[in-house]
């Protein structure tokens, strides 16, 4: 029997297929195609959900194919959809979903309408696949998907060369994780013997704990104590995650990424693609358990990502990149979370975030297409303009910031929690001051958003003038989002379905963590650091009290480091541009004048020059012939006799 | 004995006009002096021939080779006429010389090794024009026949190319 | 004695003396002449092996190295009359019998 | 029928040689006849490919179609043909590119007779050494391939035509002939009871016990020499670009798509089998050597401005991971350079017919000049878009599932390489992006308002033939996986045994 | 010692009949070709064509004999018909060349008939008297022929230069005659193999004598540094000459080597492989790189004709009976491709006969056939699938790695050889370049005649044919080839 999950991923590529046959034309029909597909995914996915609630852990529904047979490895593609997947197709579809519609107005009226939604289409596809992906290989293959659609996307504006580059940076970047991402699969691959998720979580006691050496390569190769290979496997596998999760130091393209339409980086920049690697993570917890090294290499990463990403925050003023900076900040959080074994609360932050994130870019997008600006600089006053708009922004980020009893107050101060009681292996009070303090920056520069674009002075009349307030297809989703952000925390969830949510999304062997009680002290720690940055930014920002310039003056270097996001972008085009460009010239070098310039062109004219001196010999003298004549004579004679 | 000492004497006598006439051809600077110590070449010779009793060759040699050929190069430098201060005289290079002394040193390297089926005793051979014309025309008919034609084949074509009417 | 060796000596300076002249006149004439020394040597050479080979058949030595200078001497014959109106069209056609002014194809 | 099915193989090497004798014949003016005659041959080619694909019994596997005539049996020639997995797969390629670069050349209007008799000649050759099981007539092909090429690029090339044209002639025909002194001496070693080159029989001998392993080990480097110069290994490949860049459309495609695979086809083919303990003993080396392609060919894609070079150059990039398979020693990885061969050549193959078609137009490739073509030309700059994304080895083409199978299966024996592999990906994607960004991206262009884009079915179908070729066997690579596992379970047999044997 | 006649005309019937048909052409020449009757002024050529033609087919009818004058053996018999359809080609080929002859016009025919006796009979011999007469009934001829036509300094100067080197070889030949019957008595071959073959029987007068003997064959085939002559005569010489030259005079060279190598020395050739292998490398390299910065065809083609007979040495310092087959193989490839290639250039060059490269420019676009000829012509020279001129090498290669494996100096040979295939390929290539690619210069109309287009035909067909079913010359070829062993 051929299971309907398979629909999942065949109706967004069926979409996309269709779309790029030539429905691309027809802008009505390419969007209703795009939309259909992905609410019948969303559909599709939904239908499993009570049966998986019910089940509780161990549930899963699987499929598969042999996709490429051979011999050795028999490639497989099929789909697991387990309790962690359940969740993340729910997402993924569903703020997908709500991002196909606000596009329907975002995008209305570009000449590249049913383009758009063709590549929306095989974006859903692609990252469909990696949730429902039950082999390594197979997530691998839709990770490259989801980079390529990602590519294609924040390239829409083909036209501009500056989306280009985005594009371009995105997926080198992407590549460049990836370079990780497959030596650690076929390290642990071949260490495993399978790419199956299952029986890799079976395998891997016995495979790992029983051979305390491992020959990486089979014979010949290196060998290696199994807590190193483990370590070396885990942070290559981890390479593919910041490169889609943008983790630090691979976190440069999505900045940049920004690029794109609003609805792309609400969707995948935001919401969804980016949240690939968290789930990564969790998928693959199971290889990470038995080695404590890559656990805390992870946590670390990830809490200085968050924090590294706020810092940069704080100082940019285009309003998406500030959203994108905080993206980052927040899967730092996550992978933090994952790191410190908190798979559960890493999921939990993964969904409330791609709610208030999504809804924070779209109500930008709204902004930015009342305005046509992304500069914060430029805006101001907005609120009046475009209220539900505005009220959207204003309570995401209060979810972004944390504040009870928002959803983000649960996911987020569940991080928290852990990062202040971090097992053993990561026990350092860095792990705990990074995120507080990431957290402080988050409600600053989140409300420097706010007072700069919301309130005050419109500082660009023509522009203000212009603003309006957007049709439904575009408020709408925003307002769905905003909801759920609101609503997805515990508050209005019965504990039993928490519990559910927690054991389906914890991988087997990570130990559970307490959940986030609504007591008193939390409340008051969260809205304290919620206050600090709030008001640091109302006081700059709001009131005016304090002049930003003034302090960015005398931060001086350390303002110049954030602002210019820690000169990382600086130094990797130094490495591009110098390093690589120059090994590149010099490889051409040797090919153009060595190869063929000395050796190839050489000796063919070595050849010629041969020719020309030998026929030289043939000097038309008959003297000289009759010499050489019998010069060889002699010479036969001398030889022979 | 004494025949050893006549026939020393005359293979010296004979041997040196060759060699002495050979050289005087190649480097008298006139050709018509060069022509008629050609002759006399051929004509010493010749007069080896005899001494190896090769009576029948010693004659053709002086009928054709010294009388016939030899006449026909001195027709032929009448016929040019040649100027001959410009033409004359030898161009000695060294290497040459060189290479015609190694070819003859290794030839004495060939002479110091003949091999069983000469000796240096001479046999009883008589040159006798029927015994040479017996051969000639039994077991070398073949290359005699063939001989011919090549004459009238050089004939006809030296007839072509001395034509005087060319094709420009 | 007067042995073997004495004629092939003989024949080999008289037939390097040829080779000689070849290589070192320039009147195309005095070469053909040089040519034909070379070939007079060998008929001295062959003549002289004649005479001293071994009498190994019954019959004596029959003049085979004889019939070969017959036909050496036809042959030389022929060559030069073939010589002799090539050199003689040479002179009619570029007025000249230097066998350095026909160097024009080479190379 | 039956008869022309047993004799499908000589069909395939006769309809292109009926093509040229009937174009020999045809009037010069008579353009049209010539062009569908060629398309028409071409097309019945493809027919026979796909039909060899469906009726190759992989259940049984080895030679199938074998047909044998004598030919030359003091010296022990025959005609001989046969077709395993492999063969299938590489007849598959070659009749597709073929067929696409009949179209392609549709409009060639200078000359088109010649142009059709020698590409016609030169699939001739291509198909011959596919299905050859005669040595000898593997190298009688296999040159018969090469010389046509000199005239294509010679005559109706672009760039540094003369100068290209003489390199790669020459290049291969050295290549050939040290491949061909190669050949003679394992005809000579007494590999089989008498001199024979059937290379079944040679097969037969090697794998039931072979020469002796030092004969084999100073053999196999110069059968390793002559073939790897075509496929091209590094640094034996400076004749492709140039030579890719200045060829026409057609048979860049050709030479690039289906002619440079027929190296490491003859190593599969020919040297691997016959010489396994040579093969294991040497094979090592080849893994070196293939990273300096796929890294180094990399590199110097990068810095080309032409955007046949940037290709030309990523083809003998691309060849590594080919090589790097050949050298895995593993079933995964063999079949993964084989599939290789096949994705490559249809990719490069489609990736010249639209620079060529552009080409036509613009008169030039060079990437400062270019830009922004998307806008005039969108259906071409989509699907080189597509190309592209092919040839940095986006999952869905044929050419990712093929170097996923090439990497994973060479890991095991040379992990270095592969990850030198694996970052060759990363490099093969910066010069292709940046190729596509600087030629079809970006502001438009008003110099190329003119441009026509390809709009007719016929002008689209070549492109659109390898694209779907690309795209159905790579989202589905079972079907030619497993078909190409045929011919290599026993090859990969015989080169373990031999392994073992030596006691590596 | 009586003489059977009727032995010796079945053993000597070609030469006899070539003798009377020279005769005949003459005495037709006489009464037509002078005007003194009236008939066409082709009348002498079609009586040797004629002529050739029967005693061509005599020819084939006849079967190996042999006789105490000549040994008319089944490589004689391949030879003999080889030459005959070579004479047959120039002939053909000198139909629209004989035109620009004022004089002469009959007689070239018939000297040509006289070369060719003279070939036939080399093709028999077995005594070294009449192959010295033989070889120079041949040179004799073709001095004459290369000076034919003296208005032409060209001509006269490949005349001179021919005589001299040629005349200096034959002073060589005959010296070395001198010491072979010296160290053996006799002039039969027979009697040198079993000197050469007993121990000791290799005396320094029998070494000297036949390393002369070969100088003066080396000179025929052209092979370093004997070769000196070809260039300069195959470029002066009137075309036809100069194709008849390359073929004939060269395969002359080819089969009095092969007699001297194979049967006259028998197993003592092995003595002798580093001296032909040398020889052999030597005029590889020679030809092959002299043949690199040519400007006219027929010099060129000279130099390409070195180039073979290095590969011929090559086969014959291998000198096993593999070898000796390749070398039949070779001779018949390179008669279709030489003669091919000397046709086109009759017809390019027109009126002047200059044949500079430049005549061929843009051949493709003035005559498509001739091109396709010349090109085929080409490629068979260099030895490319599908033409006869491929599995000649292939098959001389092939004789040589089998014995390259035992004997390094061959190795060194073939790998020398190899390097060779490649540098002419890239000469032979710049004339296929000269065809496609270039502008034609010359815009004349170039007259194919249906003879010179029928001729043309059968070379293509023959080098294709031959290079793609090779089984039939191969079969000739290896009877031929056994006789000698």
């Amino acid at each position: 029997m051929i299971e309907m999950q398979w629909l999942i991923l065949l109706l967004p590529l069926g979409a996309a297929v269709l779309i790029g046959c030539g429905l691309h034309r027809d802008h009505k029909k390419a969007a209703f195609l795009s939309l259909a597909a992905v609410w019948g995914a969303f559909a599709i996915s939904a239908s499993s959900l009570p049966e998986c609630f019910a089940a509780g852990p161990g549930w899963s529904i699987t499929g598969s194919f042999d996709w490429s047979p051979t011999q050795d490895h028999i490639f497989t593609y099929g789909f697991l959809i387990d309790g962690l997947s359940q969740i993340m197709l729910l997402v993924v579809t569903g703020v997908g979903g709500l991002i196909h519609i606000y596009a329907l107005g975002y995008m209305k009226g570009d000449p590249g309408f049913g383009r758009f939604f063709g590549f929306l289409s095989l974006f859903m596809f692609s990252m469909l696949g990696i949730v429902v992906a039950d082999n390594l290989f197979q997530i691998f293959i839709h990770w490259e998907l989801v980079g390529v659609s990602s590519f294609l996307l924040i390239g829409y504006y083909y036209t501009k060369p500056s989306a280009n580059e985005a594009a371009n940076k995105a997926f080198l970047t992407n590549r460049v994780g990836d370079f990780g991402f497959l030596i650690g699969i076929l390290m642990v691959f071949y260490a495993l013997g399978t790419a199956d998720f299952g029986l890799m979580a079976e395998r891997v006691d016995r495979a790992f704990l029983d051979t305390p050496m491992f020959e990486v390569g089979g014979a010949g190769g290196w060998l290696v104590s199994n807590e190193t290979f483990l370590w070396v496997a885990g942070i290559l596998l981890l390479m593919g995650v910041m490169g889609k999760s943008a983790q630090f130091p691979l976190h440069v393209w999505l900045p940049d990424a920004m690029e794109g339409p609003t609805p792309v980086s609400a969707l995948i920049h935001a919401a969804t693609m980016v949240a690939a690697g968290v789930f990564l993570l969790a998928r693959l917890f199971f290889i990470y358990l038995p080695s404590e090294t890559a656990l805390t290499t992870i946590a670390w990463i990830g809490a200085f990502t968050a924090f590294f990403a706020a810092t940069i925050a704080t100082t940019q003023f285009d309003i998406k990149r500030i959203l994108a900076f905080s993206t980052l900040s927040q899967l730092g959080y996550m992978v933090m979370a994952i790191g410190l074994g908190g798979t559960d609360v890493a999921m939990f932050h993964l969904t409330t975030h791609a709610f208030f994130k999504a809804c924070l870019f779209l109500g930008a997008g709204a902004v930015i297409h009342a305005v046509h600006t992304n500069d914060i600089r430029e805006m101001g006053g907005l609120w009046k303009k475009m209220p539900v708009t505005f009220w959207t922004f204003l309570i995401s980020t209060l979810a972004l910031c944390g504040v009870p009893p928002l959803s983000g107050f649960w996911s987020k101060d569940g991080i928290l929690h852990l990062t202040h009681h971090p097992p053993a292996y990561a026990d350092s009070w860095m792990i705990t001051v990074l995120p507080t303090v990431t957290a402080v920056l988050t409600s600053y520069y989140m409300f420097r958003l706010i007072f700069m674009a919301w309130f005050g002075q419109p500082r660009d009349a023509e522009k203000f003038e212009h603003a309006h307030e957007m049709p439904w297809t575009m408020t709408g989703p925003m307002m769905v989002l905003v909801a759920l952000a609101v609503l997805a925390g515990w508050a209005v969830l019965p504990a039993e379905t928490i519990e559910t949510f927690r054991s389906i999304t914890r991988p087997a062997g990570a130990s559970p963590f307490e959940p986030v009680h609504l007591d008193l002290s939390t409340v008051t720690s969260a809205l304290g650091i919620f206050f600090l940055g709030a008001g640091a930014a109302w006081l700059a920002f709001g009131r005016g009290i304090v002049n930003p310039d003034k302090v960015a003056r005398a931060l001086g270097p350390v303002h110049a480091l954030f602002y210019n996001r820690w000169y990382i972008d600086e130094i990797y085009d130094w490495i591009v541009a110098k390093v690589q460009q120059n090994f590149a010239r010099l490889c051409d070098l040797f090919d153009k004048k060595f190869l063929i310039g000395f050796l190839v062109n050489g000796s063919a004219w070595t050849t010629r020059a041969a020719g020309a001196v030998t026929a030289r010999y043939q000097t038309g003298s008959i003297r000289t012939y009759v010499f050489l004549f019998l010069a060889g004579v002699a010479a036969l004679l001398a030889l022979n006799l | 004995m004494e025949g050893q000492v006549v026939e020393g004497f005359l293979f010296y006598l004979f041997g040196g006009a060759m060699a002495f006439f050979t050289l005087a051809t190649i480097f008298v600077r006139t050709p018509v002096y060069s022509a008629i110590f050609m002759i006399l070449s051929f004509a010493s010779t010749a007069g080896l021939f005899v001494l190896l009793d090769a009576y029948l060759i010693a004659i053709v040699q002086v009928l054709v080779y010294a009388g016939a050929i030899m006449v026909l190069f001195l027709f032929v430098i009448m016929l040019i006429n040649l100027r001959s201060d410009e033409l004359e005289g030898l161009k000695i290079n060294p290497v040459m010389v060189l290479a015609a002394g190694t070819f003859l040193g290794l030839f004495s390297k060939a002479v110091a090794d003949l091999g069983p089926a000469v000796s240096s005793e001479s046999n009883a051979l008589v040159g006798s024009p029927g015994l040479l014309a017996e051969t000639l025309f039994t077991e070398y008919v073949v290359p005699f026949e063939a001989v011919s034609l090549l004459l009238l084949a050089a004939i006809l074509g030296t007839v072509v190319l001395s034509r005087r009417s060319g094709d420009g | 004695m007067i042995t073997l060796e004495h004629y092939l000596y003989l024949s080999g300076v008289i037939f390097t003396l040829g080779l000689c002249g070849v290589m070192m006149r320039r009147n195309v004439i005095l070469v053909f002449m040089s040519i034909e020394i070379m070939l007079n040597a060998a008929n001295l050479a062959l003549v002289a092996f004649n005479k001293f080979l071994v009498a190994n058949p019954p019959g004596g030595v029959s003049p085979d190295g004889q019939v070969m200078v017959f036909f050496t001497i036809a042959v030389a014959a022929a060559e030069v009359a073939v010589a002799l109106v090539i050199a003689v069209a040479l002179f009619r056609r570029l007025d000249t019998v230097n066998v350095d002014d026909v160097a024009n194809l080479r190379w | 029928m039956a008869f022309l099915q047993a004799h499908i193989l000589d069909a395939l090497i006769l309809a292109p040689l009926a093509a040229v004798v009937a174009l020999l014949l045809i009037g010069e003016g008579n353009r049209v006849a010539i062009r569908v005659l060629s398309v028409a041959t071409a097309a019945l080619t493809l027919l026979i490919s796909i039909w060899l694909f469906f009726v190759y019994d992989q259940g049984s596997g080895g030679f199938q179609f074998v047909v044998r005539h004598e030919w030359v049996p003091s010296l022990g020639i025959a005609h001989q043909v046969g077709a395993d997995g492999i063969t299938v797969a590489m007849v598959m390629l070659t009749a597709i590119v073929y067929t696409a670069g009949t179209l392609v050349s549709w409009f060639v209007d200078s000359r088109t007779k010649d142009f059709y008799i020698l590409l016609h000649a030169l699939v001739a050759g291509v198909f011959g050494v596919f299905v050859s099981l005669d040595l000898f007539f593997f190298y009688f092909y296999y040159e018969l391939a090469v010389v046509p090429m000199y005239l294509l690029i010679g005559f109706w090339g672009s760039t540094n035509r003369e100068y290209a044209t003489m390199k790669l002639t020459l290049y291969l025909t050295a290549g050939a002939v040290v491949a061909l002194v190669g050949l003679l001496m394992v005809y000579f070693s007494g590999l089989s009871a008498e001199p024979t080159f059937d290379l079944l029989v040679l097969r037969e001998a090697a794998a039931q016990g072979g020469l002796s392993s030092s004969a084999q080990q100073f053999l196999f480097p110069i059968l390793l020499l002559g073939f790897a110069t075509i496929a091209p290994m590094w640094p034996l490949h400076t004749w492709s670009p140039g030579g890719h860049a200045a060829a026409p459309a057609a048979a860049s495609m050709m030479h690039a798509g289906v002619l440079m695979k027929l190296g490491s086809y003859a190593i599969i083919r020919v040297a691997m089998p016959l010489l396994p303990e040579g093969a294991v003993v040497w094979l090592p080396l080849v893994a070196v050597l293939c990273c300096f392609n796929i890294i180094y060919g990399g590199y110097v894609a990068m810095t080309q401005r032409d955007m046949k070079f940037v290709v030309g150059y990523s083809s003998s990039s691309h060849m590594g991971y080919v090589l790097l398979g050949l050298a895995s020693l593993t079933v995964m990885g063999l079949d993964g350079a084989v599939f290789l061969m096949f994705a490559h050549g249809v990719m490069t193959a489609l990736a010249f017919a639209l620079i060529g078609f552009f080409y036509d137009q613009t008169h030039t490739r060079e990437l400062d000049d270019l830009g922004g073509l998307m806008q005039q030309i969108p259906f071409v700059g989509t699907l080189f878009m597509m190309t592209a994304m092919a040839s940095l080895g986006l999952p869905g083409f044929a050419n990712f599932a093929s170097e996923l199978l090439v990497l994973v299966g060479s890991w095991e024996r040379y992990p270095i390489p592969t990850i030198l592999a694996i970052f060759g990906l990363v490099i093969g994607a910066t010069y292709l992006l940046r190729m596509v960004k600087e030629a079809f991206l970006g502001p438009r262009i008003e110099r190329w308002d003119g441009l026509r884009d390809a709009s007719t079915l016929l002008e689209r179908a070549p492109f659109l033939l390898l694209l779907g070729t690309l795209l159905i066997f790579g989202i589905y690579p079972a079907p030619i996986v497993r078909l190409i596992e045929t011919g290599v379970v026993p090859l990969i047999d015989t080169l373990l045994a031999a392994e073992s044997a030596l006691g590596h | 010692m009586p003489i059977d006649t009727t032995q010796l005309f079945a053993v000597f019937g070609t030469e006899a009949f070539l003798a009377l048909l020279a005769c005949a052409v003459v005495v037709v020449d006489l009464l037509w070709g002078k005007g003194r009757l009236t008939g066409p002024a082709e009348m002498p050529r079609l009586t040797a064509g004629l002529g050739l033609v029967a005693i061509l087919l005599h020819s084939l009818g006849q079967s190996p004999e042999s006789c105490a004058f000549g040994n008319l053996d089944g490589f004689a018999l391949f030879f003999k018909r080889f030459f005959l359809v070579t004479a047959l080609f120039t002939l053909m080929l000198s139909g629209p060349y004989e035109n620009r002859l004022r004089a002469g016009r009959g007689e070239f025919p018939a000297l040509l008939v006289f070369t060719t006796l003279g070939l036939c009979l080399l093709a028999t011999v077995n005594d070294f008297v009449t192959l010295f007469v033989a070889l120079e009934l041949v040179t004799v001829t073709l001095f004459l022929l290369a000076a034919y036509r003296p208005q032409l300094p060209r001509s006269i100067e490949a005349g001179i230069k021919f005589v001299v080197v040629g005349a200096v070889a034959a002073a060589f030949l005959v010296y070395g005659i001198a010491f072979v019957y010296g160290a053996t008595g006799s002039f039969d071959f027979a009697a040198v193999t079993a000197a050469a073959n007993t121990p000791g029987g290799m005396s320094g007068a029998l070494t000297f004598g036949l390393l002369l003997v070969l100088v003066g064959l080396c000179f025929k085939l052209g092979a370093v540094p004997f070769h000196v002559w070809i260039p300069d005569v195959y470029q002066g010489a009137p075309t036809p000459v100069t194709a008849f030259l390359s073929v004939g005079s060269k395969t002359a060279g080819v089969v009095l080597m092969m007699r001297l190598v194979f049967t006259v020395l028998g197993p003592a050739v092995a003595e002798w492989t580093g001296l032909l292998a040398g020889l052999a490398g030597i005029t590889l390299l020679m030809g092959n790189l002299g043949a690199i910065p040519q400007t006219d065809m027929k010099r060129f083609l000279g130099y390409s004709g070195i180039a073979h007979a290095g590969f011929l040495m090559m086969a014959l310092s291998v000198h096993t009976q593999d070898s000796a087959v390749s070398m039949l193989f070779y001779v018949v490839a390179y008669l279709f491709a030489n003669i091919a290639a000397f046709l086109v250039l009759v017809v390019v060059s027109r009126t002047e006969d200059n044949a500079d490269m430049t005549r061929i420019d843009g051949l493709r676009d003035r005559s498509p056939f001739l091109a396709l000829v010349l090109t085929v012509s080409m490629l068979s020279l260099a030895g490319v699938p599908p033409t006869a001129g491929f599995f000649a090498k292939f098959m001389v290669l092939r004789s040589a790695v089998e014995v390259a494996l035992v004997d390094p100096r061959i190795m060194a040979l073939v790998v020398l050889s190899a390097v060779m295939i490649v540098v002419s390929l890239y000469y032979y290539l710049c004339i296929v370049k000269r065809i496609f690619m270039r502008e034609a210069t010359d815009t004349g109309v170039l007259e194919v005649s249906g003879w010179t287009r029928g001729l043309l035909l059968l070379c293509l067909v023959a080098m294709v044919v031959l290079g793609c079913y090779q089984q039939p010359l191969v079969e000739w070829a290896t009877t031929g080839a056994r006789a000698l062993f």
